[in-house]
């Protein structure tokens, strides 16, 4: 459960909401789009003074101790801002994986930095296939005395290219392990990856014999890579619904103030069925995305197919209103200056981050007894 | 009467009590909503001890309770599996007489309506009024002391049993469409009504077209003020949607059909499909249809409960009509030739088939889904209105039909 | 090539409207819907005359050598006037197999009844699982001195209720062969299936040790099967095509015609766009149904996948377009009365008759190389 | 000149004696359809040859030709590979002015457009003049022998470049938006014109905003009469659309891609899909679009040869659009996280995510799917329109943009 009461969460996503207003507009986003980095230093600091870099690190470690809930619904407002950070990486993936293993000593080492925002962090796990699958990892690890060295190849790696730490999935004899890699080790080649979504951020990691630290982990590895996927995906959902209804009121305020034929075009039913259909998919991902968040909140048995269900019908949505947002728009949609594409390309990238709607169908099929 | 200052233990206790000394159950409550009420006698019991509409007022069968206490009632009703409370709730007729009425009228309608000693149908759809209601063109025309009906009217349930038909009827014919129209309570045993099973594409006739000619209705029946009607169905309308929630049935053969949110899964197993890699994703797509309506409705009651309105509420019909034409789809598609044939000895078949049709019924019935996206998006999106060509017509002038 | 020109065509096709016009107006559809024949044999008389029944049969034996080209357009007729016809059994499946067959004397013996319509016939393939293919066949036949016996169960036979012979393919011990049958013999029992679509006859038929006259063949059986397929499922697209057009042209009227808010249906863009919609459909449809013959008639190399193709497109739209048809016309298409629901029961049963959609889009993605 | 008596051997023998003895080919012709071509000095001996419109009258360059001669002219051009033939048919500047330009303006600009002297660009749409053309708010207003023209277009290609853009500008405000529009040659080269090129959600910039402020263009470049515009403008498009086709691109990485049926087979293949069910079905069905709709141009180009008008021809745009967007949507599917990326490294998922972009060109461009739709049904199916709230209003007092 939350250590943050409803009260404190609605106070704080306010709160969060007016610091996006401030300091992710839609000029921001297309200012470090551009940048190499893909994200602002001060914007960074203040989302830590905020505490939503900590937001999901236990507070024994500086955090918040925020659950699923919480998370999902700061990321509503993270989606619907676009914002460019590496929040992703280093507030969700890395702490996530480093709570759901068992090395105490890791934890009280990185996730005060990571709370803080004084470091960046990130998880280095699929291979060239994408997948997000333990049978993909390609990276291997082999013990050099107490020590241990990875060789092979990392794909899709987000925001390693500001990474102060890896946390990198690799292969060891006994099975999938974690490891601690420095950025800087020697033999780590990083090649920075052109993204459809500007305001994204990936690389390839090519490990040659790089020296890596091991973390403990008392059950099989990949339970907690699966701890850790679940919350990533329930934050991307969240990412989705806020995108979504973001999106769909930009375009049914266009529509009302569109006029054609002497008419708003909001008037016309092809327009205005097409918003009727979009509020359901918009609202459906909203509830998914919720009850989601919620059932793994609550350990509910029902937690892995709700995220399953988050998973492929929030992509979905988000995807299906922004393209349709474009079409309904008309030309203007059609230029650089409107940032209609700027949601679709954010839609698009979040189809894939995780897996494609396809595979969390099949797993909810699986999940449902199938 | 000063039951307002009972406590809630001591309403339950007079309530169970009561209930005690006076409920003994009987054949299963067969309540269709139209027809004559199985359990009459009790029904009269349960009016006159003022446990039907609690929260009325005590010169009408009730007891001025908040429906906090009223609900003490009903679940005690519930629990005992007695029928007749909650009526203030739930009636729709009862209600819409309280609410509009002439006082001559209310008295003797209103108790019946109560006891359920009064079958009751609607009188609104007519094959030129369907998605455009207040386009209605059965005409009601004054002489003396009561009113000329004549017309025709669809889709109405219940007609052959019914004593009265909620109507509405034109009254004036020089003024726009809305405002020309009154309602009444039209006695439906009378020779100028004729009632005719109308049969679905499903080859059921779970409705009635009616024919009226000459048919005779009392100034006193009318409900609401002369040409006023359209107001009163509104609300009558509203009570309709809130008590009788989403009418699609489900399918008709009688095998049993797996429940829950496996149900798709099990009938692909059963059917051999399961290991089909495109039906997989298929049942998994509509699974979640009706797994994120669910999760909506939900959402929508809990915003509800916390006084904000959703916008949610209004999604569920034009969700559900998907929902039902794909399950509809897809349990065809599992079946493969088998959904070639229909009848008891072909159950899945049968209900396959019968699916398929019927989704019409919520995607057309009630308003069609093209209806519901235009109220979608202008109740909820604010979107405006199409140019109405007929609105400030005198509706003799309108084209329609 | 077809024996008949292109103009003698045009003349038989205006002949045979004419004739359905007269003979399959909907209150006869209705009619012989509830009979349990479900066929008018006067009109089944008046079809032998015009030449329809001899369609496709050699001229050699009585018939008018017509190719897939006549075949598919007189289909359109067919599938426009929903008529109530052995047809697809007696004048297409049963002919085209016994002229893939290299049995002479069977067909000295069966075509010139057929083609007069004296006698009707029918081909019994498939087993329970419904399916067209040739480890599907699940009847098995042994040889009795030079006569054979027949054990087994064929399902959805169509018109075998009212079949003089019948076709039955069977597992012969050197393979599928297709053996000639009488439906009266000894230990065969007929079961009438009832169906959905109510224009349509189908029986299951168990086979008891039946006697059974085995016909020769020069190439492996089921090349024949797959040729009278190819011509079945050209004059199946052909029916869809028809009934596609028919019924846009009937929505499309009542559209036109029907008054909601001071305004014909027709006029609002809710309705207007289903209907371009369908328009797309339907002329797709009929493209693949006539495409498909010609490449057939042709012998072009392309027929088999031109004839996947039109098995799938024209299925989906003719199911498309007789369920939106229902939505656009509202609550009238809900009634009995209508004929809207006429059309969907056969579009449905013609999607399942020989294979679905997606069996024949697999083989077309077979056909493309893949 | 009696060419009109030569017989086709002799018209065939002396066009392609006169290829040989001019024709000298050169770099690859470039001809963009709006930049000045490239060919420029054999193409004033081609119209001078009168090779250029042998269709039109010998007073203009031609030589009444039938255009079943016209069509051998055009044959020997193009087994040599020269340029100029067959403008009778292609040229859509020089067609607009031969057929509304007046005697004075014709004489000059009408041989500089065959020669390809003069480079042109349309100024057709307006930021608030989109699917609703008619509704333009660029002014010209007369003074002296000239008008003055102010306001803004776009989505004009080659504005940097031309001479004269195709305008309609509105010369009179107080009748109905149709009945208001003049259409003009306007010169380009003057200072009160400012083009800015407009980057596309494509990151590529093809078209421009072209700024207008009081611009000066002759009374003598006014095509057709005053306020007679939308007429023009209506031949002009009809004369785009059946010369310039679809002109939605392809894929832009530069990387090869497999043509034919079976391309996206490859596709499926390449990516390591091919062995997918799901991804099977998909292929099959976007396969199917496109071979559907190749099939109904054709079976059109047929019925048109026939003489019979057909219906399909209308339908393309649409199913074009639906195609471009299904096989864009198909081609990110196949491959999946590699979708993520972009650029000349990646150039499957360049093209991928290119034509999911691109893929509006078609569905928005030269009026939105919504329109097509609109069109296909009033034009092809002869569904009633909508009521036009603006058509009878001076267009002063229409709400647009």
């Amino acid at each position: 459960m939350s250590a943050i009461t409803a009260e404190d969460l609605k106070v704080f996503v306010e709160q969060l909401k007016r610091l996006l207003a401030a300091r992710s507009s839609e000029a921001e986003v297309r200012r470090l789009s551009e940048t190499p980095e893909g994200y602002d230093p001060e914007v960074w600091k203040a989302l830590a003074d905020l505490g939503v870099t900590g937001l999901i690190i236990d507070e024994a470690h500086g955090g918040f101790g925020g659950d699923a809930v919480a998370l999902e619904l700061v990321m509503e407002e993270v989606g619907a801002a676009l914002l460019c950070s590496p929040l992703i990486s280093s507030a969700i993936l890395a702490p996530a994986l480093l709570q759901a293993l068992d090395d105490d000593t890791a934890k009280a080492r990185l996730l005060p930095d990571l709370a803080s925002g004084a470091k960046i962090a990130t998880v280095a796990i699929t291979g060239p296939s994408g997948g997000w699958i333990e049978g993909h990892v390609v990276i291997e690890a082999t013990a050099v005395g107490t020590d241990w060295s990875l060789t092979g190849k990392a794909a899709f790696v987000t925001h390693a290219h500001i990474a102060d730490v890896l946390l990198v999935v690799a292969n060891a004899p006994d099975g999938v392990a974690v490891f601690e890699v420095d950025p800087k080790a020697a033999g780590l080649t990083l090649t920075s990856l052109p993204t459809f979504d500007h305001t994204l951020r990936m690389s390839d990691i090519d490990f040659a014999k790089v020296s890596a630290r091991r973390l403990a982990c008392n059950r099989p590895t990949w339970q907690a890579v699966e701890a850790m996927l679940d919350l990533a995906l329930i934050a991307l959902a969240g990412e989705q619904a806020g995108g979504s209804r973001q999106v769909l009121e930009m375009t049914v305020d266009y529509t009302k103030n569109r006029f054609q034929f002497g008419r708003a075009i909001g008037s016309f039913q092809a327009v205005k069925h097409m918003a009727a259909d979009l509020l359901i998919d918009s609202e459906s991902c909203t509830s998914a995305a919720r009850h989601a968040a919620q059932c793994l909140a609550s350990g509910s048995d029902e937690a892995p197919s709700a995220i399953s269900l988050a998973a492929f019908a929030c992509a979905d949505a988000f995807s299906a209103i922004t393209a349709t947002s474009i079409q309904m728009h008309g030309g203007i949609a059609f230029t650089w200056a409107h940032p209609a594409h700027l949601y679709l390309r954010r839609a698009r990238a979040d189809a894939h981050l995780f897996g494609s709607s396809d595979f969390y169908r099949e797993r909810y099929v699986q999940q449902l007894g199938g | 009467m000063t039951t307002q200052t009972l406590t809630d233990e001591a309403l339950k206790a007079e309530v169970t009590a009561w209930l005690a000394d006076h409920w003994k159950p009987k054949a299963q409550d067969q309540g269709a909503g139209f027809d004559l009420h199985p359990h009459r006698d009790f029904m009269a019991k349960v009016v006159e001890a003022r446990w039907a509409v609690p929260t009325w007022p005590i010169e009408w069968y009730g007891r001025a309770l908040s429906s906090a206490q009223a609900k003490i009632i009903e679940k005690a009703f519930a629990a005992a599996g007695a029928p007749g409370s909650g009526q203030d709730r739930s009636n729709l007729w009862a209600n819409t007489a309280m609410a509009h009425a002439t006082p001559a009228f209310k008295k003797t309608i209103v108790p019946a309506l109560l006891k359920g000693e009064v079958a009751m149908c609607l009188l609104y759809s007519e094959p030129g009024a369907g998605s455009d209601l207040a386009a209605i063109r059965t005409r009601a025309d004054r002489k003396d002391d009561h009113y000329v009906v004549n017309g025709q009217k669809v889709w109405t349930s219940g007609a052959a049993v019914a004593d009265y038909g909620m109507l509405v009827a034109r009254t004036d014919w020089d003024v726009p469409k809305h405002k020309g129209i009154s309602f009444f309570f039209l006695p439906m045993k009378q020779p100028g009504i004729q009632v005719r099973p109308l049969r679905q594409i499903t080859n059921e006739a779970h409705f009635n077209e009616v024919f009226i000619t000459d048919a005779i209705v009392s100034a006193d029946n009318m409900l609401g003020p002369l040409n006023n009607g359209w107001g009163v169905l509104q609300t009558a309308l509203a009570y309709e949607r809130s008590v009788m929630g989403d009418a699609a049935r489900g399918p008709r053969s009688g095998q049993d059909n797996p429940k829950g949110d496996s149900a798709l899964v099990e009938l692909a197993r059963e059917a051999g499909r399961l290991n089909d890699p495109v039906i997989r994703q298929e049942v998994a797509q509509v699974t979640a249809y009706k797994v994120l309506n669910r999760l909506n409705n939900a959402r929508a009651k809990a915003e509800l409960a916390q006084g904000n309105s959703s916008p949610i509420m209004s999604l569920g019909k034009l969700a559900m009509s998907r929902i039902l034409h794909e399950e509809a789809r897809l349990r065809s598609k599992l079946l493969g030739a088998g959904s070639l044939l229909e009848g008891p000895n072909h159950p899945r078949a049968e209900d396959a088939n019968f699916l398929s049709l019927n989704a019409y019924f919520t995607s057309i019935g009630g308003g069609t889904d093209q209806i519901q996206r235009n109220i979608i998006g202008e109740r909820v999106l604010g979107l405006p209105k199409e140019p109405e060509v007929d609105r400030d017509m005198a509706f003799r002038d309108v084209r329609s039909g």
